[in-house]
């Protein structure tokens, strides 16, 4: 069975948490090893955009809208379907459940006579 | 199988019942009507229930003053009577949420009222 | 708000109705009924006032709180006599045979008697206050509601 | 109070809990002079109610107490300023107790009631806040699919007692003939249960119910969609047991799981509504567990494929039951907070809320890298396990599995991305961390994610396989009920 | 197709129903294992006349517990439902 491999292979969550630990003393190690000059609420922390003007913060934040829209562009055809089928009227609901208490009481029907 | 009501009468209308409420729940788009196809659904079930129990010639399974004879069986009198009280409760708190529906979209139509959708 | 004729006759017929409600309720361990029938009896009672008098006069005499009330002692009646068969079982019929509501009846028909039934009359009677307040409640929350919305529009 | 007395309940549930591993099934005749007394005295057939617990209710009632409590927790402050806080309360205990009712009774007409108390009291906490004009649309849809569901049980159950004048599992399940009314039935009850549990394509209502409700009774109404899954599990496996049809009835819970998580996960991506972009989640990890069972449910006659990879998959759809619970709960909760807040459902108006709600920031990753099915998450055990054993009964639904864990882990990222990552915005410049109590019922919610992280085979051990156990062991419910052989 | 899919899956699921009146037991004589054992054992185990309360509040007892915590519930919910409105009035 392989519950049992759960504790034992590469899966196991504790060799992962190992693997986490090291990780992360290593960033600790680079980190340290980082400029100290570094100050906050300087120049230092300002955002550099090739010396433009750097937007607003309403402006430079990429809304949840535009995420992934190359995805949803090429499955365009299968949105536009899936959308068009919630339609959210309660009445359609009722239809599905009716539809696809027909569909397999048919199934099942005919699983019994073959 | 043959005296009495041939058949299954009782039977043939529980399906004419239930069959007319999927009828109006699906296509009625007023929510008034559809809580109606509910209430008719609900009935329907419940006649079912209460035709199980019938015994050909039987009297009511009560002692007091009773006829000599069968009795009907009482166990689906007693379901018939939790699921009516159940379809009220349900039907009350349906038709207090249509009123709420109403007051915000003053529409009950289940088209027109809708808010949410995809 | 309904003509006096209608007033008349509500306030005349609402005993009535509550003693039938109140008979059906009693008698649910040897007739026909129970708390669930005599209790909607009741709510009918309630509703005919709210049709005769209005929603609005009846809530001045007839609190949703106080019927909350009702229920919830209803509830706690059945529950503990539920909970007093616990000796044996949840739900165990301790009073049959004891003084109170124990005697056995005959076996077949026999013409009835009010002292039978174990714990079965008390538990029509909490679950008769649940049904009667519920549905009383049920309706005038509803009634004024809607009255109210109609004043507004 | 509230809180004290689920703790209570999940005090008393635990205890059960270990009194029911050691000593197997428990029986209650309600009723009865004696609670073994399943069957009246010189009679053949049970007449009173039976409550029935074995290792698969009690499963379910851990999760339900559990996540119950965090809810409490957290609508401590979540409500604070609400009116009516005593009538939420008292339909969230009412909600907890319908569960109960469903996942611990061994009675069909019993499970209808509580299905329904649960059903009712669900749909009035949806239509909580009533000054929102979404509230009662989402409240009139759960409780129109529910009544129909729930009617529709009530007819299997007429058909049930028309035939065998029983109505309870165990007895039923003794003498069922498998005739063509029992099919009729089987059909009514399966597909009644998968409206209630939200399976495609019965799952709009969903999405319009979970995202309106106040964030503690989403949580609750998970897992009362739960419940209604242990309620079709119960009808497969112990009502209906190894009859011929289970082949077939499991590949159609297959498919349908196939068309859950698939359909679930693209119409998630594709949200912006933070509360449905999880509902939607919700419906997608649903489908993983119908997965899991229903390949058990098709292996159920042949006893070689049912020990090689059949047990494993039904462990890990089981398993999956309870994670789901946890890191939905959690997620869920993040978004009720990021909602106390910023006062807005909308990501596509959130933004930079990481600098000021640190705690939920924290609790928002660890929910969202265990849902996505990242190794060291508990997620990832469960989803192992269904990998691994589904592989060897057909490769292309793993692989679909697959993809709809990536797609998980993109939405995921992209509701992290556009809600807590960038520039603070201007006007989330108030904006504070939640208050403790809320932090808390996250905390419990986490800390068990934590935990069965780090110990994902005790927790198969302990708890998930003997529910599968329980669930394959007809035999054992039954004579549970009619005594000796069953 | 909006009414096509009710039309067909409609009369599938009438047919079915249909089907389930014929299939059934012929209407007044059911099987009775359960009830005759209720009808017979009434008067002596619950000391009731009427069967039928005798079910409601004894036999299936728990039934009628979660019936009457539903009215509650609904009672709780409906006046919760309607809780802001009375509150304005005021």
């Amino acid at each position: 069975m392989s519950i049992s491999g759960l504790s034992y292979s590469p899966w196991s969550p504790i060799f992962w948490l190992l693997a986490s630990v090291v990780v992360m003393i290593m960033a600790y190690f680079f980190r340290r090893r980082g400029q100290k000059k570094y100050k906050k609420d300087t120049e230092q922390t300002k955002i550099f955009l090739c010396g433009e003007e750097v937007p607003e913060a309403k402006q430079r934040h990429i809304r949840a809208h535009n995420v992934y829209w190359g995805f949803f562009e090429t499955m365009k055809e299968y949105y536009d379907a899936n959308i068009k089928a919630h339609t959210g009227i309660i009445n359609d609901y009722i239809i599905w459940f009716l539809v696809l208490i027909a569909i397999s009481a048919i199934i099942l029907f005919i699983v019994g006579i073959v | 199988m043959t005296q009495g009501i041939p058949f299954n009468v009782p039977f043939l209308a529980v399906a004419a019942l239930i069959g007319i409420a999927f009828y109006i729940i699906v296509s009625q788009r007023n929510l008034i009507k559809l809580v109606m196809g509910l209430s008719i659904l609900a009935s329907g079930v419940n006649l079912f229930l209460i035709t199980l129990g019938y015994r050909e010639g039987g009297v009511a399974p009560i002692y007091t003053h009773a006829p000599a004879g069968i009795m009907v069986l009482p166990v689906p009198q007693a379901l018939t009577l939790t699921s009516i009280v159940i379809a009220v409760a349900c039907l009350a708190l349906m038709l207090s949420m249509v009123v709420h529906i109403y007051r915000h979209t003053g529409s009950t139509d289940s088209e027109k009222s809708r808010i949410m959708k995809g | 708000m309904m003509s006096k004729i209608v007033r008349t006759m509500a306030s005349f017929l609402i005993l009535f109705v509550l003693i039938y409600g109140l008979y059906i309720i009693m008698h649910g361990h040897s007739t026909p009924g129970g708390g669930f029938q005599g209790g909607a009896v009741v709510a009918s009672g309630v509703a005919l006032l709210i049709v005769a008098f209005g929603s609005h006069s009846i809530h001045r005499s007839l609190l949703e709180r106080r019927l909350s009330i009702l229920i919830s002692i209803g509830l706690l009646i059945f529950i503990g006599l539920a909970f007093g068969g616990m000796a044996k079982t949840f739900f165990y019929n301790f009073l049959v045979g004891s003084p109170i509501f124990g005697h056995i009846p005959p076996s077949g028909p026999n013409p009835g008697e009010m002292s039978s039934g174990g714990v079965i009359p008390i538990m029509d009677i909490g679950v008769g206050l649940n049904v009667a307040g519920g549905l009383s409640a049920i309706l005038l929350v509803m009634a004024l509601a809607t009255t109210v919305m109609e004043v507004e529009e | 109070m509230v809180v004290a007395s689920l703790a209570f309940v999940e005090f008393l549930v635990i205890i059960l809990a270990r009194d029911i591993y050691l000593n197997g099934l428990h029986i209650y005749t309600l009723g009865a002079s004696s609670p073994d007394l399943t069957i009246p005295e010189n009679y053949i057939v049970p007449v009173r109610i039976i409550l029935e617990v074995d290792s698969m209710s009690i499963f379910m009632a851990i999760i339900s107490a559990t996540v119950s409590l965090a809810a409490a927790i957290y609508s401590l402050s979540f409500m604070k300023g609400e009116t009516g806080q005593n009538r939420f309360y008292t339909l969230l205990l009412l909600l907890v107790a319908g569960m109960f009712g469903m996942v611990l009774t061994g009675d069909l007409f019993n499970l209808f009631v509580f299905l329904e108390i649960a059903s009712i009291a669900g749909a009035a906490l949806t239509a909580f806040r009533t000054k929102f004009a979404d509230t009662a649309e989402g409240g009139l849809k759960y409780i129109v699919i529910s009544t129909v569901a729930a009617l529709m049980v009530l007819f299997a159950i007429g058909i049930f007692y028309a035939q065998y004048n029983l109505i309870n599992i165990g007895a039923l399940a003794h003498v069922m003939q498998y005739t063509m009314l029992d099919k009729i039935a089987l059909v009514l009850l399966a597909i009644a249960f998968m409206m209630k549990l939200a399976s495609v394509p019965l799952h709009m209502w969903c999405p319009d119910t979970y995202s309106v409700a106040p964030a503690s009774i989403t949580i609750m109404l998970v897992v009362a969609s739960y419940a209604c899954l242990y309620a079709l599990f119960r009808t497969c496996f112990t009502l209906y047991g190894v009859s011929p049809d289970m082949v077939t009835v499991g590949w159609i819970v297959i498919t349908l799981g196939m068309l859950t998580m698939f359909v679930g996960v693209t119409m998630a991506v594709f949200q912006t509504d933070i509360k449905r972009l999880m509902a939607y989640h919700c419906i997608s990890q649903t489908g993983y567990m119908l997965l899991g069972i229903g390949v058990g449910l098709a292996v159920l006659n042949r006893p070689e494929a049912l020990n090689t990879y059949g047990i494993a998959a039904m462990d890990g759809g089981i398993f999956h039951i309870i994670n789901n619970a946890l890191y939905k709960g959690l997620l869920f909760l993040t978004a009720g907070a990021l909602f106390y807040r910023t006062g807005t459902r909308d990501l596509n108006r959130m933004g930079g809320l990481a600098h000021k709600m640190k705690w939920t920031t924290i609790f928002y990753i660890i929910g969202a890298l265990s849902i996505s099915g990242i190794p060291p998450f508990n997620g990832f055990a469960s989803k192992l396990l269904i990998y691994e054993s589904v592989y060897r009964f057909n490769p292309i639904l793993a692989i679909v599995a697959m993809i709809t864990s990536i797609l998980t882990l993109a939405s995921f990222t992209k509701a992290f991305y556009s809600a807590f990552m960038g520039a603070e915005l201007p006007e989330y410049q108030e904006v504070k961390e939640v208050p403790k109590s809320m932090i808390a019922g996250m905390a419990i919610l986490a800390a068990g994610i934590i935990f069965f992280s780090l110990f994902p085979g005790l927790v198969v051990e302990r708890l998930a396989h003997p529910a599968t156990e329980a669930l394959i062991n007809q035999g054992a419910y039954i004579s549970g009920i009619m005594g000796g052989g069953g | 197709m909006r009414k096509i899919a009710i039309a067909v899956s409609l009369s599938i699921f009438i047919g079915f129903l249909i089907a389930t009146a014929f299939l059934i037991h012929p209407f007044g004589y059911p099987p009775s294992e359960m009830d005759d054992y209720i009808i017979e054992n009434t008067q002596s185990e619950t000391g009731a006349n009427n069967a039928v309360t005798a079910v409601i509040f004894d036999y299936r007892g728990f039934d009628t517990l979660g019936e009457a915590t539903i009215l509650f519930t609904a009672v709780t919910g409906v006046v919760m439902l309607f809780r802001a409105k009375k509150k304005r009035e005021k």
